[in-house]
């Protein structure tokens, strides 16, 4: 199937209740198949007049205890920032599909890695979030169940970041009910609608994400940062293959990392000792974990579909280690290994 | 020990966080006590979901024993649309200003009405931006002052002012109420307000209600010229009264037709 | 004024106005309005009124009770000659002129720490000359406390000299 | 056994080369392989030249597409030159008969390729439809890793909707494929996946 029913079908293997969504390629034939699937299965949907709405509904259904969650992409993407910055700010455990697409602007709606800095960071904050890239069909369903679990369980808005390759490529995909496999899905509790008669039977839930005080926003911040940094190293995700000799450590994400990986197979096909690093999670990054295997390498060659936002945090998380750092970037190209195996034996990379 | 005679504070109402902190001759505490009676009156305390704005609106997020949420400006209608259709068993309130619901957030205010969704809106039009210091709103009157229209709105440059219940009647499907009050008339108010929760537990379809209101510290007026403003000047500019009941149609172009589609 | 407020309680001046923390989303920058100073006139003693800029002008005293008939109430337009908008003569006449009822002209000419004395004094001749214009007094001219003693008691135009202490920087604006 | 085989199909909209992809992509998942396919998508499927890029393999498929394939399918004179980034050395070039001039110039004599009068084929010989399901069975022909019933199975889950419906199209359907598979089968040079 492709990528977009995967995502269907892992929401409701999750079992979410309802999704909220805007048209925009290539995200789209989310929202059909879930718009098929949901009255078969009770689950509601509701389209709205833009990714603003969008966002704010689904905030609107975790607030009302629901698994919500929504989709998007490219410039819906920009305008569901507004609402994930609420989501951040009130720790409400909103669920989003982003199928990267070309960029900036309307650019394409083919396929890119341009959204890796606006869904890690997007938001007037600091970007407490959590970001998955998945690389395959299987990792599309896997990760948009846990998508929904991290959410609930760390309380932090959660990011499934796709590619419009992703969505609209057809390969094998097992699916299967959460259960089965002894995954036991976060239970969801209302923040609203709450029993007992408020301010009599209990105190009324007033949320709010405004504050008067520098101290005042100050004090909840650091304990949304600390929280933030007390889970990352539970939720922190890698991926790795023949890194324990490699001299060039290959780094990529999402679908970019099966060129990469690619690759790396056909360079040690040939006797050269490359390894293939790969960031599950893009927020919390996985820094600890590249850095001693980066500082182990004679090279680290960054591979995406974007100019240089992998690149950029993969420096930031190996600030002080010496060795040296190449990007292969192509913003809004797809990667083949052929091209990466190219350009390594021309830059001299091994 | 003599007490002074306390008006009766509708018992919806949170003591714990009265006086509340609008400015003297502020208009919201008015609306405010209309939405508390009515919902004393239907008696719908433990399943009514409160939201509010950004804007002077904000100050109402701790005002009542609701569960209460305050959103962005102009977000808030969708958030509650968001609760309602996850939990259609609640009743929901999205309180507002005019900016948040004529300017930043107007699609929002169309697309519900069109989808005549199930929330009670109230609408505070005071004309100007209060929180930010009195700049023109989508409601301030030709001619009158503002912080970013010193010289008064002209309106061949900045249009005239948005009559919000007029573009709701105009649009929305049948089963939807809609009304404009003034803090001039509490009672009747209450009354329209009270009509528009009715609706929504009725699942009829969605209910506005704007409300004429106050801002004297961006107006600069004292009691008299205040209440002038409020009676005169704004009703001569937006009428008060019922604009749709639930078994009116649109007032806009609308026939009902047949669902339809495409011969397969 | 909010984030003077219990320092200049502290002096024994009675301030009304929220405080910051007491008002949730204002900040500094809201203007809520807090109900004692709808009746400040009708508090003992003197009582100072900073009526802040805006499109209303003196208009905003319509805001407390008893503003029109107060005998003693005095509405100063407090002038700045450093600023742009009211840095000639000219300037400063149509400024005072829009505000509405204004009883008399303070020249405040100042340019923060970097104030000298012949900035002040050129204040001084601005200002009493618009005042001329617009045939009202110059109450006072105002000189922070270290550049007092060179000036005396009068400006070079004769009016009276205020020795000020500047609170205002400690406010947010 | 190394068996990585890439196939891009281009064609104009209406020829059916995606149906033709997602057909032999769903037979070759049916018979054991991993198969991976990706439309070129986006502004260019309205009024461009459709493109489908298809991988089979023993092994999970890597990136979505690809810069050379092993066989390279033009059905028009724009897929001629659109598909010319795709086309190396050792590509197979399968294309229209009528299209012969467009690809000599393009390619030149020495491109090893396969020209199939589908068109003819489908015209004289069955109906216009059939045209695309032609070229699927040279392509099965050609490569010749799948048996022929994982195609008829593939050709089912697609139009098994419509042959339900008129149960001449199947039997249409079916020769279609056959006579694609005997053209092909005579050029099977690669893909020997069994």
């Amino acid at each position: 199937m492709t990528g977009n029913e995967v995502v269907a079908w892992a929401a409701l293997a999750a079992g979410a209740d309802i999704m909220y969504g805007y048209p925009i390629t290539p995200q789209n034939e989310i929202m059909h198949y879930w718009t098929r699937m949901a009255p078969k299965y009770e689950r509601g949907f509701l389209q709205t007049e833009d990714e603003i709405s969008a966002g704010f509904a689904t905030v609107g259904g975790v607030l009302a205890g629901k698994r919500a969650f929504t989709a998007t992409a490219g410039p819906g993407n920009i305008l569901m920032q507004e609402a994930m910055a609420m989501a951040e700010m009130m720790r409400l455990p909103t669920v989003v599909v982003v199928t990267q697409r070309g960029g900036p602007s309307t650019a394409t709606v083919i396929y890119s890695q341009q959204e890796l800095n606006l869904t890690c960071f997007g938001g007037n904050g600091e970007g407490l979030r959590i970001v998955y890239s998945p690389s395959s069909h299987d990792e599309l369903f896997l990760y948009t169940i846990k998508a929904f679990n991290s959410a609930w369980k760390y309380r932090f808005p959660t990011f499934v970041l796709g590619d419009g390759y992703q969505s609209k490529m057809r390969e094998p995909v097992t699916i299967f009910d959460p259960e089965a496999r002894g995954i036991t899905m976060e239970p969801c509790r209302p923040m609203v609608g709450l029993s007992g008669l408020p301010g009599e039977e209990r105190d009324p839930a007033h949320l709010r994400n405004t504050y008067n005080l520098e101290d005042e926003l100050y004090e909840v911040l650091m304990t949304a940062i600390k929280e933030y940094e007390a889970i990352a190293p539970q939720v922190v995700e890698w991926d790795t293959y023949a890194v324990d000799d490699a001299e060039l450590l290959i780094i990529a994400h999402g679908v970019v990392s099966r060129a990469a990986r690619a690759a790396v197979v056909s360079l040690r096909e040939r006797g050269f000792k490359a390894g293939y690093f790969r960031p599950v999670t893009l927020k919390p990054f996985p820094a600890e974990t590249l850095r001693p295997l980066a500082a182990r390498a004679r090279n680290l060659l960054v591979v995406e579909s974007a100019y240089g936002q992998l690149k950029r945090q993969v420096q930031a998380g190996l600030y002080g280690l010496e060795t040296p750092v190449t990007g292969y970037l192509r913003p809004g190209m797809g990667i083949t290994p052929e091209e990466i195996v190219e350009f390594v034996h021309a830059k001299e990379l091994i | 020990m003599a007490i002074a005679a306390q008006p009766q504070m509708p018992r919806v109402w949170r003591a714990e966080t009265k006086p509340h902190k609008f400015c003297p001759g502020c208009g919201h505490g008015i609306v405010l006590k209309a939405l508390g009676e009515a919902i004393d009156a239907l008696d719908i305390q433990e399943r009514t979901i409160f939201g509010c704005d950004i804007g002077c609106s904000l100050l109402s997020w701790d005002f009542f024993n609701l569960d209460t949420v305050q959103t962005h400006h102009g977000r808030t209608t969708p958030v509650l649309v968001g609760i309602k259709r996850a939990r259609p068993e609640l009743v929901v309130v999205s309180y507002m200003g005019d900016g948040g619901a004529y300017a930043i957030g107007a699609q929002h205010l169309v697309s519900s009405a069109s989808r005549n969704d199930l929330v009670t809106i109230i609408v505070v039009n005071n004309t100007v931006y209060a929180m930010t210091g009195g700049q023109m709103a989508p409601t301030t009157l030709p001619g009158q002052k503002t912080e970013t229209t010193p010289y008064g709105r002209d309106a061949r440059l900045t249009g005239r002012p948005i009559l919000g219940p007029e573009l709701v009647a105009a649009i929305a499907p049948p089963g939807a109420y809609v009304a404009r009050g003034s803090i001039a008339n509490i009672v009747q108010l209450k009354n329209f307000i009270q009509k528009g929760l009715q609706n929504q537990l009725e699942g009829r379809g969605i209910a506005f209600i704007e409300a004429l209101s106050s801002c004297p510290t961006n107006w600069h007026t004292n009691a008299a010229a205040t209440w002038g403003f409020v009676e005169k000047e704004m009703t001569a500019y937006f009428p008060v009264g019922e604009l749709r009941t639930p078994e009116e149609g649109p007032s806009g172009r609308f026939q009902e037709v047949p669902a339809r589609g495409f011969q397969s | 004024m909010r984030p003077l407020k219990l320092k200049l309680e502290a002096m024994g001046i009675k301030v009304l106005g929220w405080e910051t923390r007491q008002v949730t989303g204002w900040g500094e920058a809201g203007t809520v309005l807090h109900p004692a100073v709808r009746w400040a006139l009708h508090q003992e003693g003197d009582v100072i009124i900073d009526a802040g800029y805006g499109t209303a002008g003196a208009g905003t005293l319509h805001l407390l009770e008893g503003a029109g008939t107060a005998s003693d109430l005095r509405v100063l337009a407090v002038i700045n000659t450093a600023r742009p908008a009211t840095a000639t003569v000219e300037d400063i006449i149509v400024h005072v002129r829009s505000l509405g009822r204004v009883d008399g002209l303070l020249n405040n000419t100042h340019l923060g720490e970097e104030t000298t004395v012949d900035l002040i004094q050129a204040g001084a001749r601005k200002v009493t000359a618009a005042a001329r214009e617009l045939n009202l007094p110059v109450v006072a001219t105002a000189v922070m406390f270290e550049l007092a003693s060179f000036i005396g008691e009068r400006d070079i135009c004769g009016n009276p000299v205020r020795a000020i202490k500047r609170y205002m920087p400690m406010a947010f604006w | 056994m190394d068996f990585n085989l890439k196939i891009a199909l281009a064609g104009e909209g209406g020829q059916g080369v995606q149906s033709v992809a997602e057909i032999i992509t769903e037979a070759a998942y049916q018979a054991g392989f991993q198969a991976l396919y990706i439309p070129n998508f986006g502004v260019e499927q309205r009024g461009g030249v459709s493109v489908a890029f298809v991988q089979i393999s023993r092994e999970p498929v890597s990136a979505p597409k690809f810069t050379t394939g092993d066989i390279v399918v033009a059905l028009s004179h724009r897929a001629v030159e659109r598909v010319r980034q795709y086309v190396g050395e050792k590509t197979l070039l399968v294309y229209e008969v009528g299209l012969e001039d467009d690809v000599l110039q393009v390619y030149g004599e020495r491109q090893r390729r396969l020209a199939v009068p589908a068109l003819a084929i489908a015209q004289e010989e069955m109906h216009p439809r059939v045209f695309n399901v032609i070229i699927l069975g040279v392509l099965v022909g050609v490569t010749g890793f799948l048996e022929h019933r994982d195609v008829e199975q593939a050709l089912e889950r697609q139009f098994g909707h419509k042959f339900a419906q008129d149960p001449d199209l199947r039997e249409l359907n079916y020769r279609a494929l056959d006579r694609g598979y005997e053209i092909g089968s005579g050029k099977r040079e690669v893909g020997n996946g069994r």
